[in-house]
C-alpha cells in the first residue's frame, strides 16, 4: 500500500520520458508505461498526465490520460487507452525505448477510500480506478461494464487485486453478468460507504441517479477536451451547482451532486 | 560579442523583454508562472475582466484542428471585484509587469472596468479587446465597426491615463480602417490579430463540436493572416504594435517584428510547451547576436519598403 | 445494402460526383487526367481566363505554412483565344463536367469573358472569381463589396445562360451581404472560400518570402474558417453551395455538407494526394452506407437548426 | 552505359517505396536509395522526384530531389540532398527500411551530352550531374565547387567514374584550387562542346555571363518552390526569354539563353 499525500500539488512542467513498456492490450487499446520520477514521486489516484505530441505534428494539443498504474519503486508510470481518434492512434504507434513528452501529475484526484467502498467502471473509465484500488489497499467491490466483452480489456494482471472483488457486466451479455451497471448497482449501493466511478456520460447520469439522496457519497472522474491542463485557459468547464469549473484542476474527479448531466 | 538589447517602449510601457504572453491562453497567469521562470515574459496580459461576473459558453469549448485550436471560452471572468479582490493580491510580485484585458458588453460596461482598473495598484496598462468573436452580445461589433471602435475606445481613453492598447480582430475586409479607428480615439498601441472566426461539425453526432457552434481559431494556422495584417496596419498607423497569431518560435516572433511589430505576444503556443517564452526570447538573442544587431527595436518594420521603420 | 445516390444538382450542372477540383491548383486538368482517374469528380473547375493573356506574378509564388500553403500565382493564364484554341480541344472528352472560371480587370473583361464561353462548346457552367486576393489591381474590390459584386455578377449574367457560380472571398467582415448581393444578381450557386490573405517573411534575406509579398492561405490551416462562412451563407441564401477550404477527407467534405454544401471542391489537397478525389468519394459513400442514408443531398445542412435544408 | 529515352514523359502518381539505404554522408547531407521500379525504368539524367511528408505532418508540400544515381537491375533510385529546413531535417532522420511515398520521374531534364563536354556543379548541385556522367558515359569534365571543403560531399564512390574528370575549387582553398567556379571556367569552357550547370543562382548567373554569346550551349537545371510538381499548378514558374515558364514541366532543365537572373 502507498501512501498519498493528495494534499500536495506539484507545479511541474512537461518533460520528456522513456517508454519503458509498451503493450497493445487488446485491438485498439494500449497500454504505456514511462519511466518518471517526478510523476511517479508525487501522484495519487485520479490524477492525470497530459502526453504531447511531436513537434513536426498538425496536432497541437498534449492529450489527458489518468494514471493507471503507479511504482514508486521504478519510477514508473502507466497509462490504459483506447484509441479514439488520431492523437491516441499515434500513441498506440509509439515504441518501446522512445521518449515522449508528458506533464503530471496533474488535477485533484479521488479522496480516500472507505473500506468496503463501490468502485464503478465504465469501459475504459476502468483506468483510474485500478490506481485507487491498488493504491489504498483496502477490500472494495469494482463493478466493470461495457457494452461488449471486447471492451472490458483492462490486462488481468494489473486487475488482480487482493484487495478488489470483481463483478463484470456486459450489455450483450458476452462476459460476465448481463445487463448493466445500473442492474447491478442497486442491490450493492446502499451497503457501500462511498462510490466511486468513472466512464461514459450515460453511465454517470445513470449512476448518480441511483444514488440519489439517500445513497453513499459518490465521486465522479469527469472527461472533458483540454487545452493548458493545469487551469489558465478555462477550456475544459463543466457545468457545475456553483458554475462553470474546470476538469483539469477543480477535478477531473468531482462529488456526484456538484456536476450535471442534463445534455 | 555584443550583448543585444531586448528592451522596447510599448505606447508607453517600458518592457525588458519583447516576448508577451497574450490575454486568455495564459489565464490570470498564477498557473503558469508557478511552474515557469517568467524572467522572459516582458509582461503578462490577463485574461478579459468585464464588469459584472460572465458565465463563459457552454462545453465543449475547444477543438482541435489542423495545427490550429479552436476555442469558445466566451470570456468567462469573475468580473471586477472579485478580480480586484482576489486575482490582484495573487498576481503581486509574480508578474514581470501587467496588462489588464478589457472586455465589455456595451460602451458603458468598458468605461466602467477602464475607470476602476484605472486606480488599481499594479497594472501597468489596459488591452481594450474590441475584437473577440466569441461573445454573441458582446465585443464583435466594435471591431469590426470604424464608428463604433472610435466610441468604445474613446470612452475608454477619457477614463484612463494607463498606457492604452486595443486589440484589433481579424473578421474585417480591412484592418487599416479600425487600426486608424483606434488611433484617432487614443490608442496608445494596437495588439494584433485576435482569432478567427471559425468552426467544426462532428460528423456522428451531426451537430457543431463546440457548445457554442462558433469558436476562435488560433495557433499556428493563422500565422501568415496575421503577419499580413501586421505588415498592413504598420504601414497605416503611427503607434507601436503588438504582434500575435500563431507564434511558437523565435523564428516566427522575428517575422512579426520585420513587419512591423514593436513585440510580440503568445498564446496557444504555451499549451504546446509552457517554456515557449524563454526559447523565443533565447532565440531572439541568439539571432540579435549572430547578425550583430544590437537592440531587437532595429528589427523592427525593416522588411517593409524603407527600410527600418520610423524610431519612436 | 443499399447503394448510395451521390448525384447532386449544382444550380443547373447535374453532377455525377459531388466532388469537383477547385479551380487553380489542377490547372486545366489534363496533368493530372493523365495520371488519375477521373471517374471520382463531378466535374473539374479550370484556372481562371480572362479575356487577354495574363503574365502572373513575379517568383517565388509558393510558400509552405503550418498545415497550409500561400500562393501568388497572380491568374497566369495564356487569355481567352489561346484558351478556346488550345485549352479546349484537349481536355474534350477528358473531364466529367467542365465549368470555367473567369476573372477580369474590370467588369468588361468579365463580360467580355463569359460572352464569349457562353457560346463554347463543352462548358457545362461558369463560376465568376470575384474574390482572388492575388492581383493587384483584379478581383479583390468586387468581392469585398456587395454593390460591386452585384455589378459585376449582374454583366456577366447578361452574357451568359450558363449556370452561374460565383465564388465568393473570405477577406470580408461579413460574407453573407457579398453572398445576398451575388444571388440578386442572378448567381446560380456560390463557391466558397478562395483563399485567406497571407504572407511570410525569409527572417535571413529580411524580405517577404513570396515575390508578391501577399498570397492567398489555402489547405488544411483554414477549413474551420471556411467551414464557418458555408454555414452562415447557407442561412443567408437560397442558392446552392459550393463548399471548399482545406478539405482533405470525406470527413472534411461531410462537415461542409452537414453546414450547408451541396457540393464539395477540392484544391490543395491534390498536391499532397493526387488521387484524394477518389479517396473522398469512396468515403462518402462508406459513411452513407454505413448510416443507411440513401442520397447524398440529405446530408445537405442537417447540422444547423431546422435539420435538413430546403431540397431544391 | 544506360540507353536513355529522354522523348517519353510517364504518369505516374506517388507511390510507397522502401528505403533501401540511408547515409549522412557528410554532417547536413544525406543520401537516400529507394526501391522503385517505376523511377528507375523511366528516368534519365536532370529529371527529379518529389518526396512526400507523413501524413500527420503539419508540412503539406512534396520536396523535389534531382535524381543522383539510378540503378536498373537493382531498381533502385538515389537522391543526394542538404538538410535545408524542416522538410529535408525529417528525411535526414528517415531509417533504413521505412517507406517513403515519391513520386517521378518528373520534368524535362538534360538533352544528350557530347564527348569533352563541361559539368559545373556548385555545392549540393552535384546530384544531377553525376546521374548525367554516369548514365552517359562519355568522356567529360566536371568542375566542383564550393564555399569550403565540408560542403564537397559528394561520395566518393558515386564520383569515381572512369569517364569523368573532376576539379575541385573551394573559395576558401580548403580542397581543390582556391577560388571559384568562374575563376577555372574561362580556361575549359571555349573547348567544351556543350556546358551543363546546377547550383547557386549566383553561380549559374556567373557561368551564364562566362559563357557569352560565342561560348558553347550550356544548360542549367533550376530550383523553384513546387507544389504539384506535374505542370498544374504554375507554382513554379521562372521568368524566360518567352515569359514565365514552369520549372517542374518546362524544367528543371533550361537552355542558358532562355533564362532570366536579374533579380
Ligand atoms: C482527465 C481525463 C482523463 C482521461 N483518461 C483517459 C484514460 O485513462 N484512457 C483513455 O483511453 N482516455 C482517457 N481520456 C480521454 C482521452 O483524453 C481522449 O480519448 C483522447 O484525448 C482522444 O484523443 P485523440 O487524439 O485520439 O482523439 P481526437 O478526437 O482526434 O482528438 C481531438 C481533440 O479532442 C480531444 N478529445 C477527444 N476526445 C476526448 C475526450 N473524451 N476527453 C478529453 N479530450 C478529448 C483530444 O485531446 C484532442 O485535443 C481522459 C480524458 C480526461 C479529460
Ligand atoms: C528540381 C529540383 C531539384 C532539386 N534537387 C535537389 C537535390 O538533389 N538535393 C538537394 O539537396 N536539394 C535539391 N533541391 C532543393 C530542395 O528541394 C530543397 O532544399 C528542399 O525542398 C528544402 O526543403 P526543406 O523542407 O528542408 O526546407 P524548408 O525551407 O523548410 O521548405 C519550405 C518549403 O520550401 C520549399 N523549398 C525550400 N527551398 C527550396 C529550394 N531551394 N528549391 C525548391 N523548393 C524549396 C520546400 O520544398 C518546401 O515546400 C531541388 C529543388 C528542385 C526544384
Ligand atoms: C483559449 C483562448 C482564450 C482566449 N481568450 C482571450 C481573451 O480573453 N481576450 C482576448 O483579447 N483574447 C483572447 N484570446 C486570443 C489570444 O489572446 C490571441 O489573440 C490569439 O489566440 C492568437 O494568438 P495565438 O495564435 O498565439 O494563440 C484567447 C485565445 C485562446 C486560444
Ligand atoms: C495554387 C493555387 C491556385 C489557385 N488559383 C485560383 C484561380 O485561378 N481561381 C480561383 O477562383 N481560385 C484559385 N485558387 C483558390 C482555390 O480554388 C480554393 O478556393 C482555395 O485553394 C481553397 O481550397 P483548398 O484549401 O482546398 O485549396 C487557387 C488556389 C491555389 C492553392
Ligand atoms: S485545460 Fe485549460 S483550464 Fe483546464
Ligand atoms: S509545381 Fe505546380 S506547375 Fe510546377
Amino acid at each position: 500500500m502507498l501512501s498519498l499525500s493528495r494534499s500536495e500539488t506539484s507545479y511541474n512542467k512537461p518533460e520528456s520520458c522513456r517508454v519503458t513498456i509498451k503493450q497493445i492490450v487488446a485491438p485498439n487499446y494500449c497500454r504505456l508505461t514511462f519511466k518518471s520520477p517526478v510523476v511517479a514521486g508525487a501522484a495519487y489516484p485520479g490524477q492525470f498526465v497530459m502526453v504531447y505530441m511531436p513537434r513536426e505534428h498538425k496536432y497541437l494539443l498534449p492529450r489527458p490520460f489518468s494514471i493507471f498504474r503507479l511504482n514508486r519503486v521504478r519510477e514508473e508510470v502507466s497509462i490504459l487507452f483506447e484509441v479514439k481518434g488520431k492523437g491516441t492512434e499515434l500513441l498506440a504507434h509509439t515504441k518501446r525505448g522512445s521518449q515522449l513528452r508528458i506533464m503530471g501529475p496533474l488535477g485533484t484526484g479521488f479522496p480516500a477510500l472507505p473500506e468496503g467502498s463501490l468502485l464503478v467502471a465504465g469501459g475504459i473509465g476502468i483506468a483510474p480506478l485500478v490506481f485507487l484500488a491498488a493504491a489504498e489497499g483496502k477490500p472494495c467491490t469494482l463493478i466493470y461494464g461495457a457494452r461488449t466483452a471486447s471492451q472490458l480489456i483492462c490486462p488481468p494482471d494489473d486487475l488482480t487485486l487482493p484487495n478488489l472483488t470483481i463483478l463484470e457486466v456486459t450489455e450483450d451479455g458476452s462476459k460476465g453478468a448481463k445487463g448493466s451497471v445500473s442492474d447491478l448497482l442497486p442491490g450493492l449501493v446502499s451497503g457501500a460507504p462511498a462510490l466511486f466511478a468513472c466512464g461514459p456520460r450515460q453511465m454517470l447520469r445513470a449512476v448518480k441517479a441511483l444514488c440519489g439522496h439517500s445513497g453513499p457519497p459518490a465521486w465522479f472522474s469527469m472527461e472533458e477536451r483540454m487545452a493548458c491542463g493545469i487551469g489558465a485557459c478555462l477550456g475544459c468547464a463543466v457545468q457545475t451547482k456553483t458554475g462553470y469549473r474546470r476538469v483539469c484542476r477543480d477535478g477531473p474527479v468531482f462529488s456526484a451532486g456538484e456536476v450535471f448531466f442534463d445534455d | 560579442m555584443i550583448k543585444p538589447d531586448l528592451t522596447v517602449n510599448l505606447g508607453g510601457i517600458e518592457l525588458a523583454s519583447p516576448v508577451l504572453a497574450a490575454s486568455g491562453p495564459f489565464g490570470y497567469g498564477y498557473e503558469y508562472l508557478k511552474r515557469i521562470d517568467c524572467s522572459a515574459l516582458g509582461a503578462i496580459i490577463v485574461k478579459g475582466v468585464s464588469a459584472r461576473p460572465w458565465a463563459g459558453n457552454p462545453p465543449p469549448r475547444l477543438a482541435e484542428t489542423a495545427s490550429g485550436l479552436l476555442n469558445s471560452i466566451g470570456l468567462q471572468n469573475p468580473g471586477l471585484e472579485q478580480f480586484e479582490k482576489e486575482v490582484m493580491p495573487r498576481l503581486k510580485g509574480m508578474a514581470p509587469r501587467l496588462i489588464v484585458n478589457i472586455v465589455g458588453c456595451d460602451i458603458g460596461e468598458y468605461a466602467e472596468v477602464a475607470g476602476r482598473l484605472d486606480g488599481m495598484e499594479g497594472i501597468d496598462g489596459l488591452e481594450v479587446n474590441i475584437s473577440c468573436p466569441n461573445l454573441r452580445a458582446g465585443g464583435i461589433a466594435f471591431g469590426t465597426d470604424p464608428a463604433e471602435t472610435f466610441n468604445v475606445v474613446s470612452a475608454v481613453r477619457r477614463q484612463t491615463s494607463l498606457p492604452l492598447l486595443v486589440k484589433l480582430s481579424p473578421n474585417v475586409s480591412d484592418i487599416t480602417v479600425i487600426a486608424r479607428a483606434a488611433e484617432e480615439a487614443g490608442a496608445d498601441g494596437l495588439s494584433l490579430i485576435n482569432t478567427l472566426s471559425g468552426m467544426l461539425i462532428d460528423i456522428e453526432t451531426k451537430k457543431p463540436l463546440l457548445g457554442n457552434t462558433f469558436g476562435g481559431l488560433s495557433g499556428p494556422a493563422l500565422l501568415p493572416v496575421a503577419l499580413k495584417m501586421v505588415w498592413q496596419t504598420a504601414e497605416a498607423v503611427n503607434i507601436p504594435l503588438l504582434g500575435m497569431g500563431g507564434i511558437t518560435s523565435a523564428e516566427d516572433a522575428i517575422q512579426f517584428m520585420m513587419a512591423g511589430a514593436r513585440a510580440v505576444a503568445l498564446g496557444t503556443a504555451f499549451f504546446y510547451e509552457p517554456e515557449v517564452a524563454e526559447q523565443v526570447a533565447e532565440g531572439l538573442r541568439g539571432y540579435l547576436e549572430k547578425h550583430e544587431i544590437d537592440a531587437i527595436g532595429k528589427l523592427e518594420g525593416i522588411a517593409r519598403k524603407g527600410g527600418p521603420a520610423d524610431a519612436r
